[in-house]
């Protein structure tokens, strides 16, 4: 195994354990720590393959990464303004309800 | 300007109207989106007008060429469906702007701009990294949208936001594959490099989990029928008319390119078959059984997935893949349109009769004909039942299907509509009301102008289609569909 | 099964890696938010480590400014809220569906690796075709050409997903975090110096980006974090809400566009940066993208973390109501 | 066609057709009160209609063929020709839609949502003519898929949870067939290319079955199935008795203008057109289509006896008799060729009377069971008069228009050499003289008055000052359409007659 093949299969790693597990927890925050953690991998797999061979790493994945990470800041922000309100909902009705 | 640069307008016009139209009044910016709306159809006839001539229009940003910068192209395909996003977006804008109501709120309009920009700029990207970018502008707009249906739509939001975000993970994940192959994401590129069957195989599977994800395509469908009756009505209207589309684009041009250069295409996109045939019988039986207006065109929403890739079999196995493309490419517009009214309808009705529930709607064909019409209508058009668009994207994909062989997919397309047409019927006939019993009628609120109009005009459009198809057909062929390979 | 060969393999990869993997299913599987957030943390500060270790510097600044900065605020924020009771279900319901999840993971992963491990180690020729245009782009730092000139399309296309993600926050949240009325000395303090700090770092991100490491983003992240603080401390200048918070979110993006038009009118190519003006053009923009992202993270942060105390007890009062006239 | 047969390119087919359209456009968008405009509207429509078919007549009968074709996708067309075959059939679809329509307007005069059934009513009757003036299978279907949506919302007209569910019942069985007739169109399109129809055969078809017979019988098979659930051919004729809920110009649009009729009207242009009476002989379809309709004929017959609800007998008795239809086209016979195209117009007329009779006793007199007919005819005279006309005529009794069909099928029976037919054609006599004489024999001579004492006052008395026994409006169509009936019969013989035409029309498939 090469340094790439262990940074290419940790990637896949992280990424099928993020992805299961945002299928599977239920607690919202949780859930999209799992989405983050699954990004994490994907990310790690294009920067690995960008820095293939001795040379200046390409700049094109990387940017990639960079533009997929902010990308991945802005979902986790709405994300977290709409958990926010479905469980601000659910304490409502927990205090509506007894 | 060259014919180049309009395929940019599309994409930055409604940009640029998004982003004004968070600081702009609400007058103002339902304006310039209706203005945008119109400025975009009539770009999609130009670039039409420029396909017919010379054929695909394509577009180097920046100057840039492939490998380096990113190529976008118009082609019979992204015209057609750029229209169909322009009349889409118009309708619901024109009856968001009627009833603040069926907008959800001020947040309505910019984000209307963003999804309309990110669905217009998947249908001429030929990079599959900037489509990706342009599936997340597109979730973010969508799932907003979806969670201004008031404070219970959160949750149906934040659903949808788990599965399209993870499905652009898997499609991410295709990407970084398609860079790790071929050392490039533009598609036609990558297509000339492609040389690993098995590469190419995963990149089209994750690909098709991904876009499934994105669409609904069953078995993963289930957070649509919550999501799209969730959210306020000409929101729900674009979602199922136009947000879905994008991804299936997005998986119809991956397999365009890059099916020809692995053997686990054919098998896959047999699977893909049969998860298509699922999905219509599963919807349409879900959607017989369901007892809101909304929640029935979900359902159907589901069901007509399938039809929507099943154009992908028979791409495989016909002579002739240009009729399963087309066929499939006009069933998908014709889907569009239909439930466009079909959602903007339903609204009206529920709005007008207070609630959304088929035992409350007795009496309202009295008062609202033109609402039940355009139900009626946009129901027929997607059982595929002549004369109109649904009938001819059908059709074709019948003489594709009788092309192949392939008498399954026959039996499918052949029977879905009965479904379709059943639950349509269900809807229409709730409307009815016994002789001299107009007690219900008379307490309805009579909807604006627009809301009746609008709908029955979207279901015009599926019928003057359905009767004149050619032009849309000369344009789907002008560049046959599998040029990249 | 072979056995793997970890004999070329830096020793200290496969501790990173290790670790990575580690913290990542922590991160995942520790059911209290609160660790779980911590193990993600981690997580994210490992991984900003093996970018450094992929030769992709950028990347680890951003990591850490938006992936474990920004982000993790927004977690931590989260945090302060009560975890909601799990729904219950059965235990051998929910062990069987993890073991389920389990053996599909297994299965998808063992697919993986035997696609990954066909691709090939050469490096791909695209790399040396960027860093060979990088020259006639105006900026020296390859990133940065690439971001914002050969692939300026997906950067303009991604401040558009921030900038709508701040919009949609916007209105998805109606009330908002409310400085405190009263900043004690400590947060005048801490307003007085960090947040002239923070607004230097930017500005210094933000000019280092056309030759190394950092860029809009990273400095839009800084600056973003800036005016939380500020926001938090009382700064009322700071305010990052309604429409003069917006109109500054959407400059960037509208005026991004503008520039594209020019490209057209001066060289008949959207987005076309002629050689002239590029980094006059490119620091233009990078100022006003650092601003836009800047408030817009801040957006976020302040829509997502508003914690007012108000709505319990307005829904009691609303029950109560509800409950007095039935 | 004659082999003189001269083809002008004309729109006149799509003005034919747009004498219907246009007015349920405008009808659609009137309001309710607007009741003068919207019967204009309806009548000169009708009356152009019928004006336009008047003048064609002779022009088509002298081998002119107008056509009118425009592209729908590439490689095929949309194509209406006037053919002598379905110029005869839009004569009788425009004829029977003029009484209809007076009828109508007189039927549902008060009551709600009438512009929706008018403007339903006008389309049901553009559907029609388009299914007789396509000229390919495409447009055939096309036209009859839409005639099977536009008069859902005729039939559920009413509302009512009866009425609901025989639309939703019709709609089913229509539906289904649309779905057998798609796949049949398809297939043969797919195989010969655009279909177009022609008397006698068509040559592509003729070498596709030699090639590949298996395929051309079941492509056949599924065409009939498909047109032979509007022609309510046993045992798919199950929506017909359940969809009479509808109001009476409904059924009368159902059973003898539209519907049933196009059904019928398909049967013969898929035999006769499509594939040629040798062919489909060759095949053995033609037997098993003969076989199948003589069933239905003596099926329906059988259970109209059964029945007491007069509209629910006037249906089955409508199964029966447009089986007549079927059985005549499959017959190797030129004569039992012109017997089923005749016995469309006769048939039409003769239902067509015999609802608009029922329909007049349940709205002057609130009846609709033939138990309670008894001594009607002396409150509503010219009504009985009109329907036992009808009746008789049904039964096949000479100088009636029924008496010229019954005899052209039992000697095109003999001529093909298919003498049991005349069996079939005797036992069905024997069962509508069963079914209509006690009928007609309740309304004129049961005194309604022995049993309780009473007398005629028991039934209501016209509530109107000119003293007719109903109203003009609906008393003249059903008078108008039985004296066609006698007409059809006893004028057999004239240049113009149903029953010359028929034969002129029946000419082409015997070259």
């Amino acid at each position: 195994m090469t340094t790439l093949q262990l940074f290419l299969y940790a990637g896949a790693f992280i990424l099928v354990l993020g992805v299961v597990a945002t299928m599977l927890v239920r607690d919202l925050i949780r859930r999209l720590i799992a989405l983050n953690v699954a990004s994490g991998g994907v990310m790690l797999l294009l920067l690995a393959l960008a820095d293939r061979g001795d040379g200046e790493p390409d700049p094109v994945p990387q940017a990639l990464v960079l533009t997929g990470i902010v990308v991945m800041a802005a979902v986790t922000g709405i994300a977290i303004v709409l958990a926010r309100r479905v469980e601000r909902l659910d304490d409502d009705l927990e205090e509506v309800e007894p | 300007m060259t014919a180049s640069s309009l395929v940019l307008v599309p994409v930055f016009l409604p940009l640029v109207v998004g982003a004004l139209s968070a600081v702009l009044s609400r007058r103002a910016a339902a304006t310039l989106t209706v203005v945008a709306a119109a400025v975009t159809l009539v770009t999609a006839v130009l670039l039409g007008i420029a396909v017919l001539e010379s054929g695909p229009v394509p577009l180097e940003v920046a100057g840039w060429a492939p490998p380096v910068g990113i190529l976008l192209a118009a082609d019979g395909l992204s015209v057609v469906m750029i229209g169909l996003s322009a009349v889409a977006v118009l309708a619901a804008a024109l009856v968001a702007a009627a009833d603040d109501h069926f907008a959800g709120g001020h947040a309505f309009w910019p984000l209307v701009g963003a999804a309309a920009a990110a669905v217009n700029g998947v249908f001429v990207a030929r990079d599959v990294f900037t489509a990706f970018v342009l599936l997340e502008l597109l979730t973010i707009a969508s799932v907003a949208l979806v969670a201004l249906g008031g404070a219970r739509s959160a949750a149906a939001a934040l659903r949808y936001l788990f599965v399209a975000v993870t499905g652009s993970l898997f499609f991410l994940l295709a990407v970084a594959l398609t860079y790790g192959h071929t050392g490039t994401v533009d598609l036609a590129r990558a297509a000339e490099r492609a040389d690993d069957t098995v590469i190419v195989g995963a990149i089209i599977a994750l690909t098709v989990v991904g876009m499934a994800a994105k669409t609904a395509l069953f078995p993963l469908h289930s957070w649509l029928p919550v999501a799209h009756p969730a959210a306020p009505t000409a929101v729900s209207a674009l979602l199922s008319a136009l947000v879905i589309k994008a991804s299936i684009v997005i998986l119809w041009r991956v397999i365009e390119y890059l099916g020809p250069h692995t053997d686990i295409a054919a098998p896959l996109a047999t699977v893909v078959g049969i998860a298509g045939a699922a999905a219509v019988l599963w919807g349409g039986i879900l959607a017989l059984r369901r007892d809101r207006l909304k929640s029935i065109i979900a359902y159907s929403t589901v069901a007509q997935v399938g039809y929507m890739v099943l154009l992908i079999p028979l791409v495989f196995a016909a002579s002739d893949p240009q009729v399963a493309w087309v066929g499939g490419i006009l069933i998908t517009v014709a889907h569009g349109v239909a439930k466009a009214a079909m959602f903007l309808a339903a609204g009206a009705l529920a709005s007008a009769a207070g609630t959304s529930q088929l035992d409350g709607l007795e009496g309202t064909i009295s008062r609202m004909p033109w609402t039940v019409a355009a139900i009626g209508l946009a129901g027929v058009s997607l059982a595929g039942l002549p004369p109109t668009l649904g009938f001819v994207g059908k059709w074709m994909l019948v003489q594709a299907s009788l092309d192949a062989g392939a008498w399954w997919w026959l039996a499918l397309l052949l029977g879905g509509g009965l479904l379709t047409f059943a639950y349509t019927a269900r809807m229409v006939k709730a409307t009815f009301n016994p002789p001299g019993d107009f007690s219900r009628a008379r307490e309805l609120t009579r909807p604006a102008r627009t809301v009746t109009i609008v709908p029955l005009a979207l279901a015009a459009v599926s019928v003057v289609l359905g009767v004149i198809p050619w032009l849309l057909i000369e344009v789907l062929s002008a560049a046959p569909m599998g040029g990249g390979a | 099964m072979t056995v793997v060969a970890f004999s070329d393999v830096d020793v200290l990869d496969i501790l990173v890696v290790l670790a990575v993997a580690v913290t990542a299913v922590l991160a995942v599987v520790i059911p209290r938010r609160v660790s779980a957030t911590i193990a993600f943390l981690v997580f994210g500060l490992l991984l900003a480590l093996l970018w450094a270790r992929v030769a992709a510097p950028d990347v680890a600044i951003a990591e850490a400014a938006l992936g474990g900065g920004v982000a993790g605020a927004l977690l931590v924020d989260a945090l302060h809220r009560r975890q909601p009771d799990s729904p219950q279900r059965s235990r051998r319901r929910t062990a069987t569906v993890t073991a389920v999840g389990a053996v599909l993971g297994a299965v998808t992963v063992a697919a993986l690796v035997t696609v990954l491990s066909r691709l090939t180690a050469e490096p791909a020729d695209l790399g040396p075709l960027a860093l060979e245009a990088v020259e006639r782009s105006g900026v020296s730092h390859p990133i940065t050409a690439v971001l914002l000139n050969f692939r300026n399309l997906d950067t303009l296309l991604e401040i558009a997903v921030v900038v709508f993600a701040a919009v949609g926050a916007a209105a998805l949240s109606r009330d908002r975090i409310r400085p405190v009325s009263d900043p004690g000395p400590v947060r005048r303090v801490i307003a007085v110096v960090i947040v002239p700090a923070l607004v230097l770092l930017a500005g210094w991100l933000l000019v280092a980006g056309t030759s190394e490491p950092g860029g809009a983003f990273q400095a839009g992240a800084v600056l973003g974090a800036a005016l939380i603080i500020a926001h938090l401390c009382g700064v009322h200048a700071a305010r990052a809400e309604g429409r003069r918070a917006l109109a500054i979110v959407v400059t960037g993006l509208v005026a991004f566009i503008m520039l594209g038009a020019i490209g057209l009118a001066a060289t008949g190519t959207w987005l076309a940066l002629d050689l002239d003006w590029a980094f006059a053009a490119i620091l233009a923009i990078e100022t006003l993208l650092t601003v836009s992202i800047g408030m817009a993270l801040a957006m976020l942060f302040l829509a997502a973390g508003s914690r007012d105390e108000g709505s319990v007890t307005d829904a009691r009062a609303r029950a109560a109501a509800a409950g007095g006239a039935p | 066609m004659n082999d003189d047969t001269v083809t002008v390119m004309s729109a006149l087919p799509v003005v034919l057709l747009l004498t219907s359209f246009v007015p349920a456009l405008l009808i659609f968008a009137l309001r309710e009160k607007q009741t003068v405009l919207r019967t204009t509207l309806n009548l000169a429509g009708a009356i152009a209609k019928v004006v336009l078919v008047l003048v064609l007549i002779p022009r088509v009968v002298a081998g002119e063929e107008l056509r009118t074709e425009f592209t729908w996708i590439p490689g095929l067309d949309i194509v209406f020709v006037t053919d002598t075959f379905s110029l005869f059939f839009v004569a009788l679809s425009a004829g029977l839609w003029l009484a209809t329509t007076i009828y109508a307007v007189g039927y549902l005069e008060g009551s709600p949502n009438r512009s929706r059934f008018f403007g339903f009513f006008s389309l049901c009757v553009t559907a029609t003519v388009g299914i007789a003036l396509a000229g390919n299978l495409l447009t055939f279907l096309i036209f009859f898929e839409l005639l099977t949506l536009v008069t859902y919302p005729l039939v559920a007209h009413r509302g009512t949870r009866a009425a609901l569910r025989g639309a939703r019942i019709y709609l089913a069985y229509t539906l289904s067939g649309g779905v057998a007739l798609l796949l049949g169109v398809a297939w043969l399109t797919f195989e010969v290319g655009p279909v177009e129809f022609r008397a006698g055969g068509i040559p592509e078809v003729a070498e596709f079955a030699a090639r590949d017979p298996l395929a051309a019988t079941v492509i056949g098979a599924v065409l009939l199935l498909g047109v032979g659930v509007k022609a309510a051919l046993f045992p798919l004729h199950g929506w017909l008795p359940i969809a009479m809920v509808a109001p009476a110009p409904v059924s009368a649009l159902l059973h003898a203008v539209a519907v049933v009729k196009a059904g019928a009207f398909g049967i013969i242009r898929i035999v006769e057109d499509v594939y040629g009476l040798a062919l489909f002989a060759e095949l053995g379809m033609l037997q098993v289509l003969a076989v199948v309709a003589s069933v239905t004929i003596v099926y329906g017959s059988v259970r109209a006896l059964a029945q007491d609800d007069l509209k629910k007998r006037l249906a089955y008795s409508t199964v029966s008799q447009v089986s007549y239809i079927a059985l005549g086209a499959a017959l190797l016979s030129p004569i039992a060729t012109a017997g089923a195209i005749v016995h469309m117009v006769n048939q039409g007329f003769m239902k067509i009377t015999l609802f608009f009779c029922a329909g007049l006793f349940a709205e002057e007199l609130k009846l609709s069971k033939i138990s309670q007919l008894a001594g009607v005819g002396r409150r509503m005279p010219v009504t009985s008069a009109a329907f036992t006309v009808a009746a008789l005529g049904m039964i096949g009794l000479p100088p009636f228009a029924g008496f010229i069909s019954k005899w052209a099928l039992g000697l095109g029976g003999l001529d093909a050499g298919q003498p049991w037919v005349i069996a079939v054609l005797l036992t069905s006599t024997i069962l509508n003289a069963a079914y209509f004489l006690p009928i007609i024999a309740t309304i004129w001579t049961s005194p309604r008055s022995e049993a309780d004492g009473s007398d005629d006052d028991a039934f209501p008395a016209p509530a109107r000052r000119s003293g007719w026994e109903a109203p003009a409006s609906l008393l003249m169509p059903a008078v108008a359409t039985a004296l066609f009936v006698v007409l059809f019969g006893v004028a057999a013989g004239w240049d113009y007659s149903p029953w010359v035409l028929a034969q002129i029309v029946g000419e082409g498939a015997w070259p």
